[in-house]
């Protein structure tokens, strides 16, 4: 059974009180808890102070480009779908640079759990609005502040049919853990954004700001509904839900493939024998 | 003997059965065969054309004089009948193609044929591309046996019925040229028909795929596009029998990014796109470089820049390749001129980007992918193949595993995560030996040393030199790389009647075969020549640019071609020789 | 006033039959009837056989790369917000290559009109499936089928409160030519996603096909209600709603930039006399 | 005169307000100074230094030596201590930083000052940085009124306490120093001070900007990247005063189809990324070049590959910018050696951009985008601005247009869409001259003549030789290119005291500046050199392989830094003479 000390990385280069430490803590509380080892699972990251989540801890990383964390990671399901798959990324990397692999991870369904450290701002190039910025948010390079409709990810998701889509908050830690646990325990892509203050940038959307607007979803919430959850996924502003919000069974996509549906596809040995016979297609 | 057939007609009309049908028919009669085909971008109408040359030696270029056109359009005619040979005919039908204008200054001989009368007499008017080629066997009075299994084949699944009227069809057009054409006869050399080994076709962009599956890649992942989209059909079609998987991405980012996913996981695996697609693969490129994951992408030149002529060919993205991409790191660059070579060098394109954890890079082009060359034989033996990776058992046993360990040769152990218990890190930012971000000057200097100056040289020795065809000390040696080397080989056999002449060809460009005094000295060939030209499919002269920048040499003339067209035997002899004339 | 032979272009080089040929027809009308110019508006199409439409009358026209019509359309509308703008792409095009441009243009609201021939297929390329190709469609580079879950344009676009969302069929032109007038004329970034049969490469959605299922959504649905509109919008399979799905008031982005409220930027006059000022900010 | 500071510190603790401070204080007193950053790529923590250099003379590079450390961390002192002159001095607070170990060999001299008790004394511990911007003022007597206009223009805001809590922290840090630290004077050449005229402070990447604004710039389209988020900035900053549209892309690729997108609307744009982020407009370049689409872009350079080391400096990118995209059109490459240099090739860069309606690159790096230079002036005026665009009735006028018109010399009449009843009609496929797609070989031909080989040799026309620095000649010559600049020529001044040796500047790099009877032959002062040095930030030499390309020439020597830092005024210098030595 590994224990926290197993998944000591190297220090972290974020600024004192960022939400990304209590994300760093939740998540590596929650692959201890379920007693996985860090050879067992690879962490996909892109650029941004969130994508050096993996640095922190111990396990299989590859801390990719920008925007491109869930075609790197479908591509290592791909071929091992034995492993376990997170792709972490912040807010501009996923939902900005990246938007369209998120549109079609979603459609693929391969079993990734994307957590998407959202601290509504580009971080580590110093305060650009990302994707899910207020509209208003003024920064050096919008002086009349934002003009764009702020992305909603969850209604995005629903409206994909993504498998598991939740909301968690770096301020709840215990919440967080267990969205953690259930998306990583559902088969499906799963899609966790964390809201996660950033102190330095974003003098908005501080821990405040959100304490005083998230809620936990009710128990009594089915979250298999599409229609139920698109509505709650539209809820913003004054109360922010925080929780499973969407869930559907889909088939995942390495279980479709014929080829790898016995074996993964880096346990099959090349046969190089059966070549010779293919020269009859030629013919 | 040495016979050439052009079939032209409007996209849609079926012209690439009918070359396809001819080819297969002529090969597995043993004579050598060489195909080439251009078509527009649209899936009905316009104008396309199949152009097949048939002999009894090797062939590895078009000609310019046609002897048989199958006019399925009036374009055909109209615009192609200035090509045929004194000896050429022209078949169509005008109760298809309506009545043709008489030709210009000299007359062809023209055999107006019921096609759609006989096609539908037999069937239905698709048969017409049925008649058509057995109108063509007519000519050449070659038996309809091979015709006949070949329709066999490709009906049988719609049933006996099919399969007997076509086969009717194709006699009905046989017989009809031979009743009503006596002049119709191009006699094939005896000795070389039915005697002879059946021949193998084979198409550059299969060539690929039969190189990828051999070389034991397990993961394909690509965008559509010409005239790469081949590949990705060939090995899709070999998914289940070799534990293939392929995966059509939403764009080229993600591709290249799967591809580069699923070979840190530990299998080999390649893209393929063409000049456009790629140039949105090139941070991945970047990526790839960084963290030193193998990978092989398959590039397919069209004529540019932007969407340009995207059916057609050009030699124009060579020092693209071989300069795309922020920052610096070792890649390779192959670019086969045989269907042969694509796979062979596909072959070591998969083994030299996993041994050096580089990427390399197949060019191809349009007019190389949709060749179709004859083999006796096809060679998938000598195939190597090594597993670089640190796997199960080996990869266990260490005690510690880093994965990018300074080593003497700059290569770095490339472990499999989850095959043991140590972590596999890489980074696209620099990183140290453990694969994480650093920001010192000192592990810095210390990387890029590993990753690009250690590996170089070592890569440098893999590269093999350029093919030399011709005699000794050549008065003249014409240079070219990729896909022009059949026409190049032809024209050096053409015009080695009366020069001393001889072909330099590359299709291993990068690292640059530099001539050293380890290896037989290629240079002093080019040096020592009176007369040199640099022929290539482009506008600007790429190779000749790459040539001068890695060896200083310049070449005397150049001979480029940047309509989208390939070269043609002719064309390119009289082009060689207009330059040896002003010599 | 303006008569369609003044819209005559180059010969179509589409299959005969294609449904891209109503869709052409359905335009031309339209601008015809609304009074447009030629030199009033231009068509930004990226690359596929959808795209080749610009060619195919007369007007101002950027036909460019594959998947990029909306960046080159917003560029166009910023700096001259005179100018009337579509975009025209195929499904390939808009929801493949492009989808990420798709979710932004929708989030800044500019005020141009994409028209996607939705054929379910990649056209140009002969035959390969599209994101909104039907499940279970096998093509040559998916001998297995396809195994991606359908995009659905329409729920995508209600989930990032596009500002018109409707679908057309090419089999229904005058309903067609309803739905690209009021796309036009409404104010804020506008999706008409058209069903457009492929009769070469797409043997599953035919003709037939749509017309069994199609039908016009009932004059009394008000387009209004999101939620309403997300349900309508995942309707699909037996019955396919045609007509606006989702419409809103968001303000343009064009009316939100101060710089260009009161004057297209193309308008505007360069005043070098200025720039001597601002080199007092380095000193 | 010469001194150099280095402020040290984490990220986040204002390092760079001292530094700028300083810069504008010594500015407004007319000196000369210089400055260059070293930052981590985060937000908060790690070390990072910000070097000011400050002389009766011009200068325009760092120095190794340092005689003033200003320590706002430990590693402020332990890694930068063996850099302090004899002459030099350590300022710390040993409340802030902890007790320092002894130092080395030599014993520096230290001053630990208790910046925070001032600093809170007069307001709270944010003011520890202007009390050691009025400590460092104290060293060299400087009176603070100059630092008082500073702080006052700075927290006006803030309102007039924090403006004069501020001013007495500084004063407070002033008189410490006077104080308590006997030995602390650096003198200052009495002449230069107070009777000099203010200097102006420039980056290189507010230089582009300000090139941008009076280019008439209209529309900046980009995605945040280093070191190019400047740019941005800058041109957002000034939106409403000039009419300039800014808009923040949700990728690269979208960045540069908006840019485009906007020129052909009629506007003058522009967008900028850095080496990674310009990987994903390389199709979008070729879009430009096939549409003929005027267009500038600022690759700012970064040390790569991949996302590398991504606050750090490289010329990595001079052989990508040149190459990049599929197909073959013209392109232009610059690259500014100076802010002067940035702002005036900006503004060619938009003139020939538009002239010629081909894309142009400015080249930067980290390195000079953050450097600050001093100017007596900065000559705005001699810009270039005319409108190439057909508008209004000029266009109306016209009884037929075509976009794309064959014309002598290749360059079509750019319309603007919606000015007249024309219309404008572009294509990324090969058209005709109205824009339409085509499939001929024939106008594919024209169009190649028209886009590449017509407008070439005019491109080339345009190319300024490059900047010779030296007497005549020389024995040595040493050429670089773009930011390497100013501590090369600062080499040569230290250098031609012993040696006969000269500069060759190259910042208008692509189409090359050849040797051409027409021009004033630099290529001779190269040829006629004994030894000649190639100097590159980078590993691999790829001005040194583009000269070879473009020239057959080949340099003696390469001297390449690549660990992310700028090159220093004496590491260049040793480095030459080591070379020089082994001659
Ligand atoms: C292709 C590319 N474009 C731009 C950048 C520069 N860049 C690095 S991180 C970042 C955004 C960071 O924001 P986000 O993804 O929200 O992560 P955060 O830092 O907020 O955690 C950008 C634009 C890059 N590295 N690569
Ligand atoms: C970057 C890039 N990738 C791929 C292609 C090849 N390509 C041309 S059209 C097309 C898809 C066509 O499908 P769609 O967009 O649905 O248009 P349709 O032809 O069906 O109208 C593709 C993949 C390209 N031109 N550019
Ligand atoms: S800048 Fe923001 S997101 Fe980045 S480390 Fe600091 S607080 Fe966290
Ligand atoms: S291939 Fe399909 S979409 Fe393209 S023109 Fe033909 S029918 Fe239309
Ligand atoms: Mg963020
Ligand atoms: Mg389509």
């Amino acid at each position: 059974m590994p224990v926290l000390e197993d998944y000591k990385g190297q220090p972290p280069a974020w600024c004192p009180g960022c939400g990304n430490y209590s994300i760093l803590k939740a998540f590596k509380e929650t692959v201890v808890e379920l007693g996985i080892e860090p050879y067992q699972f690879t962490i996909v990251s892109g650029i941004g102070q969130a994508s050096k989540f993996p640095h922190y801890l111990k396990c299989n990383t590859f801390n990719g480009l920008h925007g491109r964390t869930l075609p790197v990671a479908t591509g290592i399901r791909l071929a091992n779908h034995e492993m376990l798959v997170f792709a972490v990324a912040g807010d501009g990397d996923c939902y900005g640079e990246g938007g369209n692999h998120l549109m079609h991870a979603m459609r693929r369904n391969i079993n990734v759990n994307l957590f998407v450290h959202d601290n509504q701002i580009y971080g580590l190039t110093k305060g650009q609005p990302s994707p899910t910025s207020l509209e208003g948010m003024v920064t050096k390079n919008h002086p009349f502040g934002v003009f764009s409709e702020q992305l909603n990810p969850m209604a995005l998701a629903v409206a994909l049919d993504c498998s598991f889509v939740a909301r968690g908050f770096a301020g709840e830690i215990e919440h967080l853990k267990e969205l953690m646990k259930s998306a990583i325990l559902h088969k499906g892509f799963s899609l966790l954004d964390i809201l996660q203050p950033c102190v330095t940038f974003n003098k908005i959307n501080t821990y405040e700001w959100y304490k005083k607007r998230v809620y936990k979803i009710e128990p009594e919430y089915s979250p298999d509904d599409r229609i139920n959850a698109f509505t709650r996924a539209l809820e913003w502003g004054d109360r922010i839900p925080l929780g499973v919000i969407y869930r559907n069974k889909r088939q995942i996509l390495e279980e479709r493939i014929p080829v790898i549906r016995d074996m993964p596809l880096v346990k099959q040995k090349f046969d190089a024998s059966k070549i010779e016979d293919t020269l009859r297609d030629f013919s | 003997m040495d016979y050439s057939i052009k079939i032209g007609g409007e996209a849609g009309q079926g012209i690439q059965t009918i070359g396809d049908t001819l080819a297969k028919v002529f090969s597995r009669f043993g004579y050598h065969v060489f195909t080439h085909q251009d078509y527009e971008s649209r899936v009905r109408g316009g104008h396309n054309f199949y152009q097949i040359r048939i002999a009894d030696h090797l062939v590895m270029t078009s000609r310019e004089k046609i002897d048989i056109i199958v006019a399925l359009d009036l374009d055909s005619i109209t615009l192609h009948e200035k090509e045929v040979s004194p000896r050429g005919i022209i078949l169509y039908d005008s109760s298809l193609i309506g009545q043709v204008p008489m030709s210009g200054e000299q007359a062809v001989a023209r055999l107006d044929m019921p096609l759609l009368e006989l096609a539908t007499k037999h069937g239905n008017k698709i048969m017409v591309n049925t008649v058509a080629t057995g109108a063509v066997l007519g000519i050449f009075r070659l038996d309809l046996q091979i015709l006949a299994q070949i329709l066999e084949t490709t009906f049988q699944k719609k049933g006996r019925e099919v399969v007997e009227s076509n086969i009717q069809a194709a006699l009905s057009g046989y017989n009809h040229v031979i009743a009503h054409c006596k002049t119709c006869v191009f006699p094939l050399e005896p000795e070389t028909s039915a005697a002879k080994q059946t021949m193998m076709l084979m198409s550059g962009i299969d060539a690929i795929g039969l190189g990828a599956l051999s070389s034991g890649c397990k993961f394909y992942a690509a965008y559509p596009m010409t005239p790469s989209t081949g590949i990705m059909n060939y090995l899709a079609g070999k998914e289940k029998e070799f534990g293939i998987v392929v995966e059509q991405a939403e764009d080229e980012i993600a591709a290249i990014n799967m591809a580069l996913g699923a070979s840190f996981a530990g299998v080999r695996s390649m893209t393929g796109t063409a000049g456009g697609g790629f140039a949105l693969m090139v941070e991945g490129l970047s990526l790839a470089g960084m963290t030193e994951t193998p990978l092989v992408i398959a590039l397919g030149q069209r004529a540019a820049p932007a969407t340009g002529l995207p059916t057609r060919t050009e030699q124009g993205d060579l020092l693209f390749a071989i300069h795309s991409a922020h920052g610096e790191f070792p890649r390779i660059v192959f670019a086969p001129g045989t269907p042969e070579q694509a796979f062979s060098l596909t072959n070591k394109a998969f083994d030299l980007a996993e041994k050096y954890q580089v990427p390399v890079f197949l060019i191809f082009d349009q007019y190389i992918a949709d060749t179709l060359w004859t083999y006796k034989t096809f060679d998938v033996n000598p195939v190597v193949w090594n597993d670089y990776r640190l796997r199960g058992e080996e990869f266990a046993r260490l005690n510690t595993y880093k994965r990018h360990a300074f080593t003497e040769t700059g290569v770095s152990p490339l472990g499999v995560p989850g095959e043991a218990r140590h972590v596999v890190v890489t980074d696209s930012d620099e990183h140290d030996e453990e694969g994480h971000i650093i920001e010192d000057a000192e592990t810095r200097n210390k990387m890029v040393q590993k990753r690009l100056m250690r590996k170089l040289p070592l890569i440098r020795c893999e590269i093999k030199e350029p093919l030399y065809y011709g005699g000794s000390n050549p008065r003249i040696v014409i240079a070219g790389w990729g896909s022009t080397y059949g026409v190049m080989k032809e024209a050096v056999d053409f015009l080695s009647k009366k020069e001393s002449i001889g072909l330099l060809h590359f299709s291993e460009l990068y690292p640059f075969p530099s001539p050293s005094p380890l290896t037989q000295n290629y240079f002093s060939t080019l040096k020592n020549a009176q007369f040199t030209i640099c022929i290539e499919n482009n506008a600007t002269g790429q190779f000749a640019r790459l040539m001068r920048a890695e060896t200083g040499f310049e070449f005397h003339e150049k001979i480029h071609k940047y309509d989208g067209r390939p070269f043609l035997l002719e064309e390119l002899a009289g082009e060689i020789n207009a330059r040896i004339g002003r010599l």
